[in-house]
């Protein structure tokens, strides 16, 4: 069964390539049945290699062929299935599959509905790549990839400009991160000699010291790559305007699995960032602070969208925390029911834009809950799991989070504390959102209502949102690739604060915005209310600032240098020669008694030459 | 006699074609692809003769019987010049790329050229033949004089069918390159003179001139006449201000010769002459030539943000990219030298598709101005995918052979100098800013819906899945180009390892 | 000693013609003047033992080239007119510099001539001495000669031609 | 006639001599028919030096490259008069000068 693994990238892939080739030609039933029906067969065939993988609990590696090999660079195309791989797996092809079937209502009116298919297959075969390398390099391969799909995909509509920016954005920024992780790679072969992962972290293991500087440079070399792609400061400025996409495809790349392909990478070398305290703590507080921004920011946006992009750059800003303090388990943990959760609350957008004329901005909705009521259903379940409220999936995950960020000595219960503030503003965002959306008055009426292929993925994305963590379903494959953590246990003080926040979040919510008892008007109003309302509502300037500091700056460079300055050097070679030649045509008077004149005075010098006399 | 007669087929080729114009206007196309295509078929016969284990067998570089083809044959002995024509694993592939790329050419000529149309091909398939000779050749004049002979009809395809700066641009390349191959001119003359009076014998034979230590300051400024020679091939900063307007102004297939396969003799003389024939003062040189790598690849990304001119940008993308060959040759192991040559053959499809595409719409739209175009994709979805193919293969996409090149180059550099690594790896990031403004300036944005244009007939499909498929096969399954690669530049880097000291380039060490 | 004083006359007779032959402004006077010259360098080749190459002088120099000469002047018919355009010309201040010129290259000459060391001419050289030498080793030069005679007459047909068929120049 | 002999450095100075003023001709006239004369002097002045030279050592070279210029002077001399006429005939003058076609 096991062997069935290279299957599972395969079958998206020769989907992909079939619906390109045959460039929209294909009837759209037959598009729509190819490009689900292909994640469906890897979500199944992953199925089938999970359960074997289970029952053997080895990890299982196969060389598909070898990639290239020069002296001891011999990166493989080969792929390597551990616990971790496979939660990443079952996320990727599962909640693909949702979201693929989603599409297939979604998308149904739009002209270029096989290409939709053709890159979001690409998508998944990436993304499977991404997971299932045995090495840097091949990992790197499905890295690029999926941020070329993303950039194909957040530009689908490429007809509008603001798209097409958008999408080159999202790609250059990222990009900017992959460059400075593929530096990392570069650190990493240079010093182990490999970059095959589970070789080179015994190679690292053996050679480096904890707190040496070659593994603190080579980590924070990977974590540059990781928050480029995971949208984490400094470089999250791309994942906001990766809206412009179609909403499945926000659910699936920019929500459930390429945005979490940082903590992937991160989670995967933790060997290596074992080795390197400081870039713990780097990634730590990385995601710490991204997650205090992002979720400010969420608090005063309009577009739904853009709330669901921020709330998501900021739980992936509590991955990177629970990373950085060490809970690599719980890390993942997040990032499985934050694939559900925030796939669902997406979809769930999706179809609420979907049902009334891609309409985004909330306070445009209203009273949808009983208009819509399974999308209302399905964003309330959503956002509870969001706002992590007690029983729900984000609840089991980000307690862990937050408990085992307390016991980290020295900077934990700061940590931990930073994590609750992030906590109460995410419950009061989320709840916001809920409140404005499906709550007060109907403001428009939607004019259709989902179909059943939209409805369906709802329905399990929510019942994986809600019980997904009950049973800590996905920690059982991870015990075996992460050192296990302590099994000591705060006191019940700060589990039980743990608990209350995201409660006393919802209840501000409620009374600003449902019974409006609490009114923030005068607050919002106020100078210092405002400055900070647009501050947070710009994302904390971050855009402006890149604008100034890179982007204008470059722009210029280029529009200085356009008119190639290296040829002035050129230009005035010929200058000098057309000067010269200028010059010496004078010495052309066309008259013999001149050239004759001349000769002997060059016969004369000739001769003092030859005489010695000059 | 094979090396001899390949070079032959094409120059037959190209009068044939000549004279066939007089019988019909489009018979010479015929001619001229047949004649490549025959000349491909000839090679890959005797190619398919030659088992793995021949060319994994490490040439001796000092003796041509180690070869895989070696051909010589007196020509003027006084002066010891000899016709001396040999073959390697790195001029394989070299033919190989310069015949696959010639046919591609022809196709781009297709129906570009309607005036003289005889002349043309004869150019074209001259133009291959001399840069044949110049991946064959070990004698120096021979080289020096394929060296030449390939300049000559390419000069001329630019100036007859050029756009409409033709004339500059014609002028403007002939002049670099004419400067700059004087100088290497000099240099082998006086490395011959030098060789003559330490053995007393005239040789133009690499072979003689091998091993032969000229030392001092003389040796470092024949080996810059090589370089510059070679840096103006490339092209590389600051000598590269010929190929923007050359690859502009000259036709379709002229641009895909001229990126695909001319810019690689340049490479290839620095990996085969300017190293191998003086290891000391080129590892000694080579952090200049390394801070003009980079310079390079920044300056000409920088650059191609810049233009409007969609050719103009492909040809400072391929600044760009050559400054990589600069830096993998330069860093002198392993991984960099066979990222070095990976680049040399991606490069070559990638930009050779890119400037057919730019061909392809100035044909449709005669104009190459990309603020004048917008939503192309709309109109001409098939062309659209291509160039977005090679517009990602240009930048580096992994699973495509240019990433190969540029990841191997730089892990290979990262060893030797890992800060001009880092700046280098800028070059990643810049190029995914200009390809991807090109994609977005000439196909997406909002269509011109009056706008009726022919999108990309079975032909043009063919020849870019030609090249398509090359560059899938090149990222993901190099081996067997590295595999050709490997033993020469393995013996290359043993012989220089053997005369150098190994603390020459220690300087750039962290 | 006769020799000698013959030597110097002849050669004062010589370049003293020669001044005056270029000074001339009539070309018919400068012509006559120049005829005398090389009758004196004919002498001159006569003293140093040089017979054949003073009959030479006279025969072909003199003789038939000047006689080309006197031709084109008559045929160009300058008379007086010319003599007064030449006057004109022939201006102080274009002499300053050709003079300047003319000394110092002069005074080379000289300093090359006092390098050497004093050497006189040895005898009599008889004809058949210059045929043996002309039609032994330097025949190849006799035919080049001939071949540039043969030129120059074909190009002075041609120069002449239109010339003639337009009826002189009249 | 044999016994005294005439001092080469003073054929070679009367040689000097008459080469400079053909020279000096050459460089003053603007009559091209005395640029032409000019030409000769300088001709026959070279051919006084190959003669003394060759009397010097008692060969007949010198005498025989006498006749080598005799020759150049008048196939020059021939054509030289040819372009006079044309000279005359285009410009209407024999004012070198004049036929200044050549400046820059």
């Amino acid at each position: 069964m096991l062997k069935l693994l290279p299957l599972i990238p395969l079958f998206p892939l020769i989907s992909s390539v079939l619906l390109m080739v045959t460039v929209g030609k294909m009837p759209k039933r037959l598009v729509a049945i190819l490009g689900a029906g292909s994640v469906g067969l890897s979500a199944v065939t992953t199925l089938l290699v999970g359960l074997a993988f289970m029952e053997s609990g080895q990890p299982h590696h196969q060389v598909l062929w070898t990639w290239m090999q020069v002296g001891a660079f011999s990166p493989d195309i080969a792929f390597y299935l551990d616990g971790l791989t496979l939660v990443m797996m079952s996320v990727i092809t599962g909640v693909g599959f949702l979201i693929h079937l989603f599409s297939t209502e979604f998308m149904e009116e739009d002209a270029s509905y096989s290409r939709y298919f053709a890159y979001l297959n690409m998508f998944v075969f990436a993304m499977l790549v991404l997971v299932m390398a045995d090495n840097l390099l091949l990992l790197y391969l499905g890295w690029e990839g999926v941020g070329v799909c993303s950039y194909l995909l957040v530009g689908f509509w490429y007809q509008n400009p603001d798209n097409g920016l958008a999408a080159r954005k999202a790609f250059v920024v990222t990009r900017v991160g992959d460059t400075a992780m593929a530096l990392g790679l570069f650190l990493l072969f240079t010093e182990l000699g490999t970059l095959d992962i589970q070789p080179m972290a015994a190679a690292a293991n053996s050679q480096w010291q904890v707190g040496d500087t070659l593994p603190v440079l080579a980590c924070l070399l990977l974590l540059g790559g990781a928050v480029g792609k995971s949208a984490q400061l400094p470089l999250h400025t791309w994942l906001p305007d990766a809206m412009a996409g179609p909403t499945p495809v926000s659910a699936l790349i920019h929500a459930a699995t390429m945005v979490t392909a940082g903590v992937y990478l991160i989670a995967r070398t933790h060997e290596l960032f074992l080795l390197a305290p400081p870039a713990m703590l780097a990634v730590a507080l990385v995601g710490l602070i991204t997650s205090l921004m992002a979720a400010s920011t969420a608090l005063v946006q309009h577009d739904i969208k853009r709330i669901l992009a921020y709330s998501t750059i900021s739980q992936i800003g509590y991955m990177f925390l629970a990373l950085g303090v060490g809970a690599w388990t719980a890390g993942i943990f997040h990032l499985v029911t934050h694939a559900f959760f925030k796939a669902l609350l997406f979809l769930a957008a999706g179809a609420v834009i979907h049902c009334l004329h891609h309409e985004h901005n909330i306070f445009k909705m209203g009273g949808l809950r009983t208009r819509l009521p399974v999308v209302f259903w399905s964003f309330l379940i959503g956002s509870a799991a969001l706002a992590a409220l007690p029983l729900t999936s984000g609840f089991f995950s980000k307690d862990m989070i937050l408990l085992q960020a307390y016991e980290l000595p020295t900077f934990g219960p700061w940590l931990w504390a930073g994590g609750l503030l992030g906590a109460l503003l995410t419950a009061i965002y989320s709840f916001r959102l809920v409140f404005v959306v499906f709550f007060g008055k109907t403001q428009m009426e939607p004019d259709k209502q989902p179909g059943s292929r939209m409805a369906v993925p709802l329905s399990l994305l929510c019942v994986l949102s809600l019980v997904g963590g009950f049973f800590a379903l996905p920690l059982v494959p991870l015990e075996s690739v992460f050192p296990v953590a302590s099994d000591h246990h705060p006191s019940h003080l700060i589990e039980g604060i743990s608990i209350a926040i995201p409660l006393i979040g919802l209840a501000i919510a409620y009374f600003i915005y449902l019974s409006g008892q609490l009114n923030i008007d005068g607050l919002v109003n106020s100078a210092p209310g405002q400055m900070l309302k647009k501050f947070w509502f710009s994302g904390w300037a971050m855009d402006w600032l890149y604008d100034r500091l890179w982007v204008r700056p470059y722009k210029g460079l280029a529009y200085i240098l356009r008119g190639e300055w290296v040829d002035v050097i050129y230009n005035s070679i010929v200058k000098v020669c057309q000067q010269l030649f200028v010059g010496l045509s004078h010495t052309q008077t066309g008259r013999l008694r001149w050239y004759a004149t001349s000769m002997v005075f060059g016969v004369i010098v000739v001769l003092a030459l030859l005489l010695g006399v000059i | 006699m094979v090396l001899v007669n390949l070079i032959l087929i094409l120059l037959v080729g190209g009068v044939i074609a000549w004279l066939a114009e007089r019988q019909h206007p489009l018979l010479p196309r015929w001619i001229a692809l047949i004649t490549i295509l025959f000349d491909l078929g000839y090679f890959l016969t005797y190619m398919s003769d030659l088992s793995w284990s021949q060319i994994a067998v490490v040439p001796n570089p000092t003796d041509a019987a180690t070869w895989l083809f070696h051909y010589k044959a007196e020509w003027i002995p006084r002066f010891g010049i000899s016709f001396e024509l040999a073959m390697d694993g790195l001029s394989l592939l070299m033919v190989l790329l310069t015949l696959v790329l010639g046919a591609v050419s022809v196709s781009a000529s297709w129906t570009d050229i309607k005036q003289r149309t005889g002349f043309f091909e004869a150019n074209l398939l001259w133009t291959l033949a001399g840069v044949l000779g110049v991946f064959l050749a070990l004698d120096l004049f021979l080289f020096f004089l394929f060296w030449e002979v390939m300049l000559v009809p390419m000069y001329l395809m630019i100036a007859i069918w050029g756009h409409e700066g033709r004339s500059y641009a014609s002028m403007k390349f002939f002049i670099f390159t004419q400067v700059s191959g004087l100088m290497m001119l000099l240099a082998i003359l006086a490395l011959v003179m030098l060789n003559h009076s330490n053995t007393g014998v005239y040789s133009f034979s690499y072979f003689d001139l091998l091993y032969h230590q000229v030392g001092g300051d003389i040796a470092f400024y024949l080996m810059l006449g090589f370089f510059v020679a070679f840096l103006v091939k490339l092209p590389g900063f600051p000598v590269h201000t010929w190929l923007p307007d050359a690859h502009t102004q000259a036709p379709t297939a002229g641009s895909v010769i001229l990126a695909g396969i001319l810019l690689k003799t340049g490479a290839y003389g620095l990996i085969r002459f300017v190293v191998p024939l003086f290891p000391n003062e080129a590892l000694a040189f080579s952090p200049v030539a390394m801070a003009l790598g980079v310079a390079g690849i920044i300056y000409g990304a920088v650059l191609a943000l810049g233009q409007d001119d969609f050719k103009r940008l492909v040809a400072y993308s391929s600044v760009s990219h050559m400054g990589f060959v600069l830096l993998g040759v330069f860093a002198w192991n392993a991984l960099a030298l066979q990222g070095a040559v990976m680049q040399m053959i991606a490069h070559g499809f990638s930009t050779a598709a890119l400037f057919m595409i730019a061909g392809s719409l100035q044909e449709r739209m005669h104009t190459r101005d990309m603020s004048k175009m917008g939503g192309l994709w709309q109109n001409m979805p098939r062309l659209g995918a291509v160039a977005m193919f090679f517009a990602l293969a240009s930048l580096g996409l992994p699973g495509l052979g240019n990433f190969v090149a540029e990841f191997m180059v730089l892990v290979g550099l990262f060893a030797v100098a890992p800060w001009v690594a880092a700046a280098a790896s800028l070059g990643l990031i810049v190029a995914a800013i200009y390809s991807l403004m090109m994609m977005q300036r000439a196909f997406q944005g909002e269509p011109d819906e009056g706008r009726r244009l022919p999108d990309y007939g079975v032909r043009e499909m063919l020849t870019m899945a030609v090249m398509i498929v090359g560059l899938i096969w090149l990222g993901l399954y190099p081996q067997p180009v590295l595999d050709t690669a490997q033993p020469v530049l393995d013996s290359l880097m043993q012989m220089v390892d053997s005369v150098t000291e190994p603390t020459q380039i220690a300087g750039l060490m962290p | 000693m006769l020799e000698l004083i013959l030597f110097y006359m002849a050669s004062t007779i010589a370049l003293v013609s020669t001044i005056l032959a270029l000074t001339r402004v009539n070309a018919a006077h400068a012509l006559v003047y120049l005829i005398l010259s090389l009758l004196a360098v004919a002498v001159v080749f006569y003293l140093i033992g040089a017979p054949f190459a003073a009959a030479l002088e006279v025969v072909i120099y003199a003789g038939a080239i000047m006689v080309l000469f006197v031709f084109v002047i008559m045929m160009l018919n300058l008379g007086e007119k010319g003599d007064r355009r030449e006057k004109q010309l022939l201006k102080p201040q274009i002499w300053i510099t050709p003079v300047i010129l003319a000394v110092l290259l002069l005074v080379e000459l000289v300093l090359v001539l006092s390098q050497s060391a004093p050497a006189e001419t040895q005898g009599l050289i008889s004809s058949k001495e210059v045929g043996m030498a002309l039609y032994g080793p330097y025949v190849l030069a006799v035919e080049i000669a001939s071949m540039l005679l043969m030129a120059g007459l074909v190009g002075a047909y041609h120069l002449g031609r239109r010339y003639l068929e337009e009826g002189g120049g009249s | 006639m044999d016994g005294v002999s005439i001092p080469l450095d003073h054929v070679l100075l009367l040689a000097s001599l008459l080469f400079i003023c053909g020279l000096l001709g050459l460089m003053m006239r603007r009559n091209v028919i005395f640029i032409l004369i000019s030409l000769e002097v300088m001709l026959n002045a070279s051919a006084v030096a190959f003669v003394a030279a060759g009397a010097r050592w008692g060969q007949a070279d010198g005498q025989v490259i006498f006749m080598l210029i005799l020759a150049v002077a008048a196939a020059e001399v021939a054509v030289g008069l040819g372009l006079v006429i044309q000279i005359q005939r285009r410009f209407k003058s024999l004012d070198m000068d004049d036929a200044d076609r050549l400046r820059g």
